[in-house]
Order: C-alpha cells, then sequence, then structure tokens
C-alpha cells in the first residue's frame, strides 16, 4: 500500500450512490456541497464548534467539516435533504415549523440531524437529554427555547 | 513574551563564544532546520520547519548579529516568516567565567504575530519552553564537540 | 478551513501501519482527527501523510480483565466508553468523557487521539495520569509500556514518537476517583481540570490539568484539606496566561479544584 | 423544565383575548420554514456558476504597517490562478468610499482593500483568485508582502493623543466629538441633596457573530457593463450608495440578490469594500468570481459592536430617589475604520434618558479609531450602550444611597398616563407600561420568595443576586439624526417600499424592498394583505429575499433597526389598500355599482348584501390583463401597485441637536437570578424573565422568537463573549474555539411575558422589536452586583462583561471597583 493525494471514492448519500475522485484535502462537507451540490448542510465555523455541518454517517452523527472525503469511502451518509419523503416533511419537521424552531435557517440542518440521531436512540428523552444532544449545536437566532420544545414535543 | 535562563557549559568561555558566533554550528542546534545561507558574517537566513508534535510549522528565518563584545555578550535579532505566523525576537547572551566552565545568562524577547499566535495562545508558552530547552541541548552538544574536535 | 496538499493511506494492520508511519518522515496517525484536523485547517501545522488508523480492527474494543484491569484499545471512541458496561469497571473513566465537548466529537473522538494529541486543556491526560493507567506503544523494535505518568512529554508530544503507534491503554480496577474543573460555560474547554484518585493504596494521587504542557502529577500526604493544599501550593506551578484566565486564576483554582477533586474520590469507596 | 408558558393564554397577562378578527395577531405556520427544514433554502454560497473562480484575501499579520512592496508573481505561476487584485490597482480604478464625518473624520481615505497601510489584523492587502478554494487560498501563501511595522494603539483613551496616527490624511485619530447638552445640568446639580460620581465604567467589545458568515458570488456583464451580486448583504440601497461612485458607475449598474440569509444582526451592513473588491476581480478576469467569508476571517477583519467607556458620571439625585439627571464623557472605540460610523455618536440619542424621567442630561462624546478591526451596527447598536449606562446609573445610585433599585425605577420610570412622552431632546416615547412590564417581570422569577431564594442559595455557598435590566427599542429611524453629526449631508427621513398585484389567473403576488434574515417577513406581509384582500394568507405569495431589479426598492431598503413592523408592513398595507380600491373600482365598473358597494371577502369582490353578484379575484385579474374591451375608458385601474411607505418626520433643530430621531419605542424589561460560586467566581443564571411591549404583535410567535434570541445573545455578552487583543494586536478569540457563544446547555430556564401598548404613530399600531434583548447585560450586570455589594461597601460591577475570573476579582478585591464610586450628600 502507498500514499495518495488525489482518490476515486464511491458514498452513498440519502440512498443515492455518487463516485468521484477528490483531492485528500478535502473535506467531508466540500465535497457534499461542492461537489455533490447537496447544499443544505453549512459551514458556520472553521473550528469544528458549531455543528451547522453536522450528518448521518452509518448512522453515527459526525460534524463532516471535521472529517476528510476520503475517510466516507463506501459509507452512507444521511443528510438533512433525505429527511423529507417526496416533499413531505416529517414530524420532526414539521414540529421545527410548528414551534417556530427555527428563524434564519442556517444551523436548522445540523440541528434536524442531532434531534433524529437523539431520537433514534432514545424516543423519550428527558429535557437536559435534548440540550446535551444539540450542545454541539450554536444557534444565534432562537436562544434554543423553541428546538428544546419542538423535540420534545416530537417525543412526547 | 519575554523568556530567559542560565545554563552552565562545562568548556571555556572562548570555546562557548566560538560556537554562539559560527552561523554553522548554530544552525545545527535550530530544531526542524532544513537549509541555512549565510549572507555575511553578521547576516544568515535559516529555512526551518519547527516540530510542533502534530506537524511542521514552515518558517525562513533571517538573523542579523546586532551587537557584539568578544567574548562576552552577544545581541542578536531574527525576522521569521511562516505561513499565518511572522516572529520577531531579540536575543542576548551573556558569557561570564566560573569555575569549571561558563555561565551563559541568556533572555529572549519574542513576538509572535498572526492566527498561529491569536490561536495558540494558550500552548505558546509551553512550546517555546520546549523548543528552548532543545536548542540549550543542541547548543551544549555543539559546545562539546567543539571542545573535544 | 482549507487544508494543504497532503497524502493519505488506511492499512488494515498496526504493521503496516507502522510500515508507512516509518516510510515517510512527516507522516502522523490519524485517529478521530477531531484536533488534528481542525489544526490543519488553520495550517498552523501540517503533516505531509496522513495514516489514518480507522481500518485496523485490532486497536478497537474495551476488555476488562479477570484482575479488574481495563483494557482499552487506543481507537475506542469516547461515545464507545461512555456505552461501555465494562468500563463501570472504572466509572470516573465514562464521566469524564461525557463531558468532552459534545456528540458528534464523542462518537468520533478517541481516547487514543486524545492522549497522542495531548492539548493541555484536554481531560484524559491528567486523569490518566492521576488512575495510574499505562500505556502500551508498539514500535518497529516491539512492543513497551509507559506508565501515564511517563506518557506526557510536551504539548503535542508524547513518549510515542515518530514511526511508533500508541495501541493500547490499561486501566487498574477502582471506584474512588474525582474529576472537578472549571470550564468556559457548560462542558466547554477547560480552564483548569484536577483528577484524583485514592485506591493506588499508595495515598491520593493528583493530577492538574491546563496549567503546563503536561499533567502535574501530586502525592499529598493525605486526603486532608491542609495536606492537599500544600501539595499543591508546594508544586508552584507556573501556568501560562490566556484570554479565559491569567496564570494567578488558574493557580488559585488548581487548589480549590484539587481540595474538590479529592472530596470527590474519597466520598466514593 | 424550560417554561415558556407566559404566551397569550397565560393567566398573569390582563389583556390577551381580544383576538384580532383577522390573520394579523395569530402564529400563522411561516412560509419560509417548508424550504428550510429541507435543506432547500438558498444562502448565497450555495449559488454557483460556471467557471467561477473562488477568492482569497492575503490578510496582515500587522496591527499597523507601511505596505512596502506587494508580489504576486509567485501566486501567479501556481497552476490553476486565475489572477490577482491590489491595492495599487484599487487606488487607480476606484475612488475611496465617501465618509458621513466631518473633518477630521472625513478626510480618511477607506478603499477595497488596504493602500499603503494595513491598519489591523486581518485588513485585506491583496486577493488571488483561482479554480478551487484550496488552491486560492495556497495561491495566497505565495503573495509576499514586505511590510515595515509602525506603532500601534489599541486602546481609546490612549489613542486620543494622537500620538500614533492611523489615518495620516487625516491627522488625528479623532473621528467625531460633540456635546449634547439639555435641560440645565448645573441647576440640578446644585439642587441635588445627593451628588454619585462613577469613574469609570466600560461596555466590552463583542458581536452577535451570524452563524452564517459574509461573502457573495459576483458576475459581470460586459455588454450592460452591469453587476450581479448574489450576496448576503443587510441593506442593499445604502451599500449601492457607498460602491456606486466609488466604482465610478451609476446606481443601477448593481444588482443586489439573496434569498436565504444566515442572520446578520447589523454584521453585514458594511460589506461593500469586500464587495467591491470581488466586483472588480469579476470584471478583470471576466469571470464570475466567488468569496466566501470564514469564521476566523469574519471575527478579525469584519465588524465587531462598538466599544464604549464612559468617564466622569455625575448624577445629582434627590432625597427621596428622585434623580434629576445626569452628566458623562463617552469615548466611543469604532476600531480602524468608520464605515456605518460616526452614525453612532447620534444613534444613542433616540434613547437619551433612557425609561426615566430625568430632564437634565449632558454627553460629551468623542468617537475615536484604534488598530482594531471596523465596528458595524451591532444589535442593539449604540443604544444598548447608552441604556446600559443609564441602568448601572440606576443600580450604583440605589447601591449606594442604599434604596431597592426597583423602587428607584418604579420611582423614575416615565408613567403609563405620560405617552406619548417628550423626551429632553425631543424625541417622543409613543406608548408604554415600564411599571407594569417590571411587576410581571418580577411575578415570573417568584421575587416575592427572594429572602426564601437566597437562604436556601447560602446554604450551599452561594451567594444569590437579582437584578434588572430595562431597555427601549427604539424603531424607524429619521435618518436627519446624521444631519446632526454633519450637517452637509443629505439624508433624513426614512422609507421603505412594497408591491401587490392581482395577476392573470387571480393569484396575490408581494414584492418586498427588506432584506430577512430569519424575521419572516413573507409570512408576516401575507397576513396584512390576506386581512385587507379578505383572503387566507395560503393565497398571498410574497417572493422571497430581495433583489435590486426584479422587486421595487428604495434608498433606505433593507433589514435593520428593528422597523420592519413599521416600515415594511406599512409599505405592504399601503400598497394593498391601494389595490383593494382599485379592485372595488373593477367590480364596480364590471357589475355597473358604485365602489363603495363592493366588499372584499374570501378571495371574492362582491356587492354588499348580494352575495351571488361576486367575482372571484381570478375574474378581475383576467378581465384587467386579458379582457378589457369595454371597461369605461376614465377607469384608470392596473392591478399591480407599488407604494413607498414614509414615516411622518421632520428635520432636527441642528442647533440644539433636538428633534423626533425615532417614530416608535418598543419596551423589554428583563428580571435574572443567578448563583456566584464566591469561592471559584463561577456563576450560574438560575431564573430568568423577559418581558416585551411591541405594540400590537402581528406574529406573536415571532416576536417571542426575537425575545429569545436577542436575550441569548446577550447573555453570552454578559458571560464569555469578548474581543480581546494582545498587545501585539492579535485577536486573541478569533473564532468559537476561544469565542465562546451560549450553547444549549449555557442557556437558562427563559420564561417570557408580554403586553401589548398600541403605537399610535404607526399603520398597524405595531412597533419595531429585534434589538431590545439588550437588557440581558443590564440584568446580569446588576444581579451580579446584588449579589456581591451592599449599601455603600463590596464592588462595583463596572464592565459590561463579566466572565468568571472578572467576578473572582470582583469578590477577591472589592477595594479596586469601590474607589470608582463617590457620593456626596449635602
Amino acid at each position: 500500500m502507498e500514499t495518495v493525494s488525489r482518490k476515486t471514492i464511491t458514498v452513498d448519500v440519502n440512498g443515492e450512490q455518487y463516485e468521484r475522485e477528490v483531492d485528500v484535502r478535502r473535506l467531508l462537507i466540500h465535497f457534499i456541497r461542492d461537489d455533490l451540490d447537496l447544499t443544505g448542510s453549512h459551514i458556520g465555523c472553521d473550528t469544528g464548534n458549531c455543528g451547522a455541518c453536522s450528518v448521518l454517517v452509518d448512522g453515527v452523527l459526525v460534524k463532516s467539516c471535521m472529517m476528510l472525503a476520503v475517510q466516507a469511502e463506501g459509507a452512507k451518509i444521511e443528510t438533512v435533504e433525505g429527511l423529507a419523503a417526496e416533499g413531505e416533511l416529517n414530524d420532526l419537521q414539521q414540529a421545527f415549523s410548528d414551534h417556530h424552531a427555527l428563524q434564519c435557517g442556517y444551523c436548522t440542518p445540523g440541528m434536524l440531524m442531532s434531534a433524529t440521531a437523539l431520537l433514534r436512540e432514545n424516543k423519550t428523552p428527558s429535557e437536559d437529554e435534548i440540550r446535551k444532544s444539540i450542545q454541539g449545536n450554536i444557534c444565534r437566532c432562537t436562544g434554543y427555547v423553541n428546538i428544546v420544545e419542538a423535540i420534545q414535543a416530537v417525543s412526547r | 513574551m519575554k523568556v530567559s535562563g542560565e545554563r552552565q557549559f562545562e568548556a571555556p568561555r572562548a570555546t562557548v563564544w566560538e560556537v554562539l558566533n559560527d552561523p554553522a554550528q548554530m544552525a545545527k542546534t535550530m530544531p526542524g532546520v532544513e537549509s541555512f545561507d549565510i549572507q555575511d558574517d553578521r547576516h544568515w537566513r535559516a529555512h526551518v520547519k519547527i516540530p510542533l508534535g502534530l506537524g511542521g510549522l514552515r518558517m525562513s528565518i533571517d538573523f542579523e548579529k546586532m551587537e557584539e563584545r568578544e567574548p562576552e555578550f552577544a545581541k542578536l535579532h531574527a525576522k521569521g516568516n511562516g505561513v499565518g505566523a511572522v516572529l520577531n525576537m531579540d536575543t542576548s547572551f551573556n558569557l561570564v567565567e566560573a569555575e569549571g566552565g561558563t555561565n551563559m545568562k541568556w533572555e529572549a524577547e519574542v513576538h509572535l504575530l498572526g492566527p498561529v499566535a491569536s490561536m495558540g495562545q494558550r500552548v505558546l508558552q509551553p512550546i517555546v519552553n520546549q523548543q528552548v530547552s532543545q536548542v540549550l541541548g543542541a547548543l551544549d552538544k555543539q559546545v562539546q564537540e567543539a571542545k573535544t574536535g | 478551513m482549507l487544508l494543504r496538499e497532503v497524502e493519505y493511506a488506511r492499512p488494515a494492520s498496526v504493521q503496516e501501519a507502522l510500515r508507512l508511519l516509518g516510510a515517510n518522515e512527516g507522516a502522523r496517525a490519524l485517529a478521530g482527527g477531531q484536533t488534528l484536523i481542525n489544526v490543519m485547517k488553520a495550517r498552523a501545522a501540517s503533516p505531509d501523510v496522513l495514516i489514518d488508523l480507522a481500518d485496523i480492527g485490532e486497536l478497537r474494543g474495551i476488555e476488562l480483565g479477570a484482575d479488574g484491569t481495563l483494557e482499552l484499545g487506543a481507537m475506542t471512541t469516547y461515545t464507545d466508553i461512555i456505552n461501555s458496561a465494562e468500563a463501570r469497571a472504572r466509572p470516573i473513566l465514562g464521566e469524564v468523557c461525557n463531558q468532552i465537548a459534545d456528540v458528534q466529537v464523542r462518537n468520533r473522538g478517541t481516547i487514543g487521539g486524545n492522549v497522542c494529541s495531548n492539548d493541555p486543556t484536554n481531560h484524559l491526560p491528567p486523569l490518566l495520569v492521576a488512575i495510574g493507567a499505562t500505556m502500551t506503544i508498539v514500535g518497529q523494535d516491539g512492543e513497551r509500556s509507559v506508565p501515564a505518568a511517563e506518557f506526557f512529554l510536551g504539548v503535542y508530544m508524547t513518549a510515542a514518537g515518530p514511526g511508533e503507534l500508541l495501541t493500547k491503554i490499561s486501566v487498574p480496577p477502582g471506584k474512588s476517583d474525582g474529576f472537578a474543573s472549571v470550564p468556559i460555560g457548560k462542558e466547554g474547554t477547560c480552564i483548569v481540570n484536577v483528577a484524583a484518585s485514592l485506591n493506588g493504596g499508595a495515598g491520593a494521587r493528583l493530577a492538574i490539568g491546563c496549567v503546563d504542557a503536561v499533567p502535574v502529577l501530586l502525592t499529598p500526604d493525605s486526603t486532608e484539606g491542609d495536606a492537599v493544599r500544600k501539595a499543591v501550593r508546594e508544586a508552584n506551578l507556573d501556568p501560562p496566561w490566556d484570554v479565559h484566565a491569567s496564570a494567578d486564576y488558574r493557580r488559585h483554582l488548581a487548589e480549590v479544584l484539587a481540595l474538590r477533586a479529592v472530596a470527590q474520590a474519597a466520598g466514593r469507596k | 423544565m424550560t417554561e415558556t408558558t407566559v404566551t397569550p393564554e397565560r393567566a398573569l397577562v390582563v389583556e390577551e383575548g381580544d383576538v384580532k378578527p383577522g390573520f394579523i395577531g395569530q402564529s400563522v405556520p411561516r412560509k419560509e420554514d417548508k424550504r428550510l427544514v429541507q435543506g432547500e433554502g438558498v444562502f448565497f454560497d450555495d449559488v454557483k456558476r460556471h467557471e467561477m473562480g473562488y477568492v482569497h484575501f492575503v490578510r496582515s499579520p500587522y496591527a499597523h504597517a507601511r505596505i512596502k512592496s506587494v508580489d504576486v508573481s509567485k501566486a501567479h505561476e501556481l497552476d490553476g490562478v486565475y489572477g490577482t487584485l491590489t491595492g495599487d490597482e484599487v487606488a487607480i480604478l476606484t475612488d475611496p468610499f465617501f465618509e458621513l464625518s466631518t473633518a477630521p473624520g472625513a478626510n480618511i481615505k477607506d478603499y477595497a482593500l488596504a493602500v499603503g497601510r494595513v491598519r489591523h489584523v486581518g485588513d485585506p492587502v491583496a486577493a488571488v483568485v483561482a479554480r478551487t478554494r484550496e488552491l486560492a487560498r495556497d495561491a495566497a501563501e505565495l503573495v509576499e508582502v514586505e511590510y515595515e511595522p509602525l506603532p500601534h494603539v489599541l486602546d481609546g483613551e490612549e489613542s486620543l493623543k494622537d500620538e500614533v496616527v492611523l489615518h495620516e490624511e487625516a491627522g488625528s485619530n479623532t473621528v467625531w466629538s460633540g456635546v449634547f447638552d439639555w435641560g440645565d445640568f448645573d441647576a440640578a446639580l446644585a439642587d441635588a441633596d445627593h451628588v454619585v460620581r462613577i469613574e469609570r465604567l466600560h461596555f466590552d467589545r463583542f458581536s452577535s457573530t451570524p452563524l452564517e458568515c459574509s461573502g457573495c458570488l459576483v458576475e459581470y456583464n460586459r455588454g450592460t457593463a452591469q453587476w450581479t451580486i448574489h450576496g448576503n448583504h443587510q441593506m442593499p440601497g445604502v451599500g449601492a450608495i457607498w460602491m456606486a461612485p466609488a466604482l465610478r458607475v451609476g446606481i443601477d449598474k448593481l444588482r443586489f440578490v439573496s434569498q436565504d440569509i444566515g442572520g446578520g444582526f447589523g454584521n453585514k451592513i458594511t460589506l461593500h469594500p469586500q464587495y467591491t473588491a470581488c466586483c472588480l476581480l469579476a470584471r478583470k478576469l471576466n469571470r464570475p468570481v466567488q468569496w466566501t467569508e470564514w469564521r476566523t476571517d469574519q471575527h478579525t477583519a469584519n465588524t465587531h459592536g462598538n466599544e464604549r467607556t464612559f468617564l466622569d458620571v455625575t448624577v445629582p439625585v434627590k432625597a427621596d430617589g428622585t434623580m434629576l439627571g445626569f452628566s458623562v464623557r463617552a469615548i466611543d472605540d469604532c476600531g480602524a475604520f468608520p464605515r456605518y460610523e460616526p452614525l453612532g455618536c447620534i444613534i444613542w440619542a433616540q434613547v437619551t434618558p433612557g425609561c426615566y424621567r430625568w430632564r437634565n442630561i449632558r454627553v460629551d462624546f468623542t468617537q475615536v479609531c484604534t488598530n482594531k478591526s471596523p465596528v458595524a451596527p451591532n444589535r442593539g447598536y449604540s443604544r444598548m450602550q447608552h441604556l446600559w449606562l443609564t441602568e448601572r446609573i440606576v443600580d450604583i445610585v440605589a447601591g449606594e444611597l442604599g434604596l431597592d433599585p426597583i423602587e428607584v425605577r418604579k420611582k423614575n420610570y416615565v408613567k403609563h398616563e405620560e405617552f406619548p412622552y417628550e423626551t429632553p431632546n425631543g424625541c417622543i416615547y409613543d406608548s408604554g407600561d415600564y411599571a407594569r412590564c417590571l411587576d410581571i417581570a418580577l411575578d415570573l422569577i417568584g421575587y416575592d420568595s427572594l429572602e426564601e431564594k437566597r437562604r436556601d442559595a447560602e446554604s450551599r455557598g452561594k451567594l444569590l443576586g437579582i437584578g434588572i435590566g430595562s431597555t427601549l427599542d427604539s424603531g424607524t429611524n429619521n435618518f436627519g439624526q446624521s444631519m446632526i453629526l454633519n450637517p452637509e449631508l443629505q439624508f433624513s427621513g426614512n422609507n421603505e417600499v412594497a408591491t401587490v398585484k392581482l395577476d392573470i389567473f387571480g393569484e396575490v403576488v408581494v414584492t418586498l424592498g427588506t432584506v430577512p434574515q430569519g424575521q419572516g417577513h413573507e409570512t408576516t406581509a401575507s397576513q396584512v394583505v390576506a386581512d385587507i384582500l379578505g383572503c387566507t394568507p395560503d393565497q398571498v405569495n410574497v417572493r422571497a429575499g430581495h433583489d435590486t431589479y426584479w422587486n421595487s426598492t428604495a434608498g433606505f431598503s433593507g433589514t435593520y433597526a428593528s422597523q420592519f413592523a413599521v416600515t415594511g408592513l406599512g409599505a405592504v398595507k399601503g400598497a394593498t389598500e391601494k389595490l383593494a380600491g382599485e379592485m372595488k373600482q373593477l367590480a364596480a365598473a364590471v357589475f355597473g355599482c358604485s365602489p363603495d358597494d363592493i366588499e372584499l371577502v374570501e378571495s371574492q369582490a362582491r356587492i354588499k348584501g348580494n352575495p351571488e353578484a361576486a367575482l372571484p379575484f381570478m375574474a378581475l385579474g383576467a378581465i384587467l390583463n386579458a379582457n378589457n374591451a369595454g371597461l369605461p375608458p376614465e377607469l384608470d385601474v392596473t392591478l399591480n401597485v407599488r407604494h413607498v411607505y414614509r414615516p411622518p418626520f421632520e428635520k432636527p433643530d441642528l442647533e440644539r441637536k433636538y428633534g423626533n430621531l425615532t417614530l416608535t419605542y418598543a419596551t423589554q424589561i428583563h428580571a435574572c437570578a443567578l448563583e456566584i460560586d464566591p469561592e471559584t467566581g463561577v456563576y450560574e443564571i438560575v431564573d430568568y424573565a423577559a418581558v416585551d411591549d411591541c405594540g400590537n404583535r402581528i406574529h406573536p410567535q415571532i416576536v417571542e422568537g426575537q425575545v429569545h434570541g436577542a436575550t441569548a445573545q446577550a447573555l453570552g455578552a454578559a458571560t464569555h463573549e469578548i474581543f480581546t487583543y494582545d498587545e501585539e494586536g492579535n485577536l486573541l478569540t478569533p473564532n468559537f474555539y476561544d469565542y465562546h457563544v451560549p450553547h444549549a446547555l449555557d442557556m437558562p430556564p427563559l420564561k417570557t411575558g408580554f403586553i401589548e401598548s398600541e403605537s399610535p404613530f404607526t399603520p398597524l399600531g405595531a412597533k419595531g422589536m429585534g434589538e431590545g434583548g439588550g437588557a440581558g447585560i443590564h440584568a446580569v450586570c446588576a444581579a451580579l452586583q446584588n449579589a456581591l455589594g451592599r449599601r455603600g461597601e463590596g464592588p462595583i460591577v463596572w464592565r459590561s462583561c463579566n466572565p468568571y475570573e472578572g467576578v473572582w476579582d470582583l469578590v477577591q478585591k472589592p477595594e479596586q471597583t469601590r474607589k470608582l464610586v463617590s457620593v456626596e450628600s449635602r
């Protein structure tokens, strides 16, 4: 085995197969946004603190700005674009709107992925468990009040 | 940021002075030095990749001898340019004969600019201490070689 | 946010990883990447080659030995530790891992990556020193064990040198441990953290983090307040200054938190 | 449990219940949500163009240095680099941006890139464009800039000495200075029973850091010499006013387009330098160029909030606690370039007395530049800093004289029956009931069980503190106040524009001149249109975002300074009422009756009392657009209507610096309970209430969301968020690693309450209310003071930001801050 600076990778994103050649240095978030044109996931910082880039990789919630695209070789990736089946909002997305859990919507994709990961593991989380599940997702508009309420509403 | 200290060398002052003033020997004391070119006896430039554990910080550093009183005192100015880091450093050495060798009092005033400085604040001091201890260790080796060589 | 050119390989075994690390001068192991990738984004320090350890199965997993010793593979994530039944043999481990950053970081960040990056504000270096863990390092010339207290050498520098890999961390059994910290905000980066362990049999072990390049190990005469305060004062700590705290404030917090960590440890038989 | 229990249905609130007849006043589903929760919004960085180049700015590592040379040759040699731009080119191709200030500020030369000198760390020196983002950054590292470091100055007071001058052409660091003197302060001083003096207070430098950083994709059309800027500029109307003259083109050559913006909070108003550089590059390289700002660039070189030092505060007080006025010397640090400044030197005068009835106020105000990042009108702009001063005065005066800060507020608040209330400098507070909002807030945090809470805290070794923060959110600027700063400026009044049309198939289409960044304009506009036309919000299609060409815009178009509910919806209401009139005229022409006989209800134009005689909207649209033969010639109807809303303002009296500077005043009164661990200085907010009064609420949920978000930003600014520089001029909190904004676990239980004091001055009785949350800073400072101080002793909280070590210092060395305050009793 020798080291390479470019690599062809295949990934499954929201059920669709993609094969692309990428630089090793390309971050997964840039690969998703720029190469695959799935611009739902966002970038809000350059130190891995804000969580706007959160996606699920093989069912595990990660910040895609702290992974290289080549590390996602062969993985099954879920992004916000995959949550609603044919434009029908799922319960979590509907609850975010009903409870005004988003204002500018920039952190919302990351918040939805974190909440999705939480609810898959724990159907009835306490408020503290909810806050802990989105601790890695910064929001500057809502003060988190309605986001916690929206997740509570879906888990009740 | 000011850093200073003292160091004992088991070698006569003249030997320590000779090493300190020979850019080629001083080059060997610098961590991660890759290349070294000497313009004249007062100016030389070093290309270094300072090993920072997680990777190297590439910098080209221009040294200039500011002041010199053989064999007791020397003052150097160093200006380093790297990516995301600009280094301005003034260092001075005082050599005093002591029984069994030479006592060197040194001090350095380090000004670091750019993103590396603003993000690395809390690790800066420990890293500088690490680099200084490596330089002094290497300097000791050079002095021993000069003494026996 | 945009990395420099870098080479990459993803070996399937420790041996293959060692060969690649040895063959490439500027190579670094890539574990969870939760520190290394950020450092590379800032282009502050960039390795030339990344050896991704993700496919090396032997580096994962948590085993509880018959004598109660816990063996953790270097690539075990914080989340693995938090959810592991075996790891409850040393409860402080999961409790502290659960304070590190957030879910996303805990899902990818590894215990090996945490200790090998040895950022002065990390939680695990002082904890592993206090509870007397042992690190297993593998190099071209075989395997050796290094006690945690001698593993940490400097900022981002440990006993695992270039061309070597940390493969395993062994934690002796025990319950009466404590960990106290002042983080920036809730569960943020630590301003000061202190780990304490009382069941080494040889009296209390205290390790103070964030006050030097490496954890500062202290062994106070007893768990009494004055003894603990004396030990911290005699260590004459010289903490770095940064925007969150002055040297004086860190020195003061080290004392207060040492008392609280020891009290917590004493309360947990 | 997080309790947002206090919404319209809460028992505590007296006046809920009278639900508005139509959609106004209801929390209808937000139109924006469907796309945003599916990741289908369009933010500027989502826009892509074939063969676009990525821009990366080369930035100064020095706080102050002369630029001796910029060598881009090595950058050009890198494969994939499309081109570069340097300061010398900018100085030739453009003129400096015009300055609002009088001399010496007027003489400052501000360009798209640094020309001749760099004046703060991060100041852009050159720009490189390349095929990929990574290549652009690689190439930026190959640009060799030779600097000659100059001494720098980082402190406002120090900078006033002009020992180090940033702008040679200005000759001084003073951007603007003036004295404001209303009432008779000397008489008040003579009449006082006590005079409380506070030597120094300091409002720290921070920013509400929107999660989406700034940026743009710029296309240049060589044939028409016209630029299209896909970006997130909050105030394109004014942005174009700066950029067009600099680029030496007509203002119509600049088309701003944005759909979704990831928050702004005032930090996306002064983007004209970076945008101008991108326009030059798009033209020079004849290719679309895309600039995305990363977090570290945003903190080090984009915008900060105003940092303000208050000196020699003097407060005459009567024995019964009545405060007669105050005098203060204020020094405002605007960083390296006054870009939206010096407007901040007058904006605070919209709320000169704060919430209080004192009549004698003297402010000696100076704005100065320093070698730090430039400031922008961050949320609360200039009023927050001043209101923090008035609240600190009230708490310190109460503390020193042994009075209850709540009683002192009640005694000195403007009374409910005194509205509309004219302030000492001629502003008119339209409506409100400050005392009642305070009572609701105290009730929400269980104030009457205060002593019990204090004892419980002490039993756990903690110190309990309760603090109040009262603010006014002055909305809808009269830009005439800028003439007080510089009489030659030709800005006054305000405006916003909207168009409403009935399409051929009867669809109602609305366009706005505003630039929403999360405030839900599409939804609230559709509520107003639906209520006037008698249809439902779902039938109203409001075009998303802003487009200078596609939608209609006006000089002050944009979204800033808490004014949409008044100017934006005022324009929508005006346009819709005209359309309704035209629809009635058309229906009347078809039915042969008078327009007064026609009513618009259930999406139809009907003859009153005769529901069968009805024309659905589709019929009206079809008749006028495609079947208009036979209509009476004098029928002047287009069903496509534009309305510009202009608030009723006069030009201020420049001599006396007197006049109405803002149309509406929303209120926010906050109550904070916190516990301090005296051993470490760590403190935690254990209970919190925010009560809002912004006149008629168009969409209660959106209003409450603004209160939540602004409060969170204030709590961040009060506890950890601060832009600190080291002595080299490096910013030490350049990104979210060290600049700690509140995360989910940091937020306390937040309770909200509200009342609705209708505004007599606005089309819908509503008031702008996005910027009142600053009260959180005042409340935390007051609570810290309450926890640590007792009458006449204990420390003084003199800074707006109090991180743990700051509180530990207050506890350890009370005398250091105690000496800032003195009381002279007669």
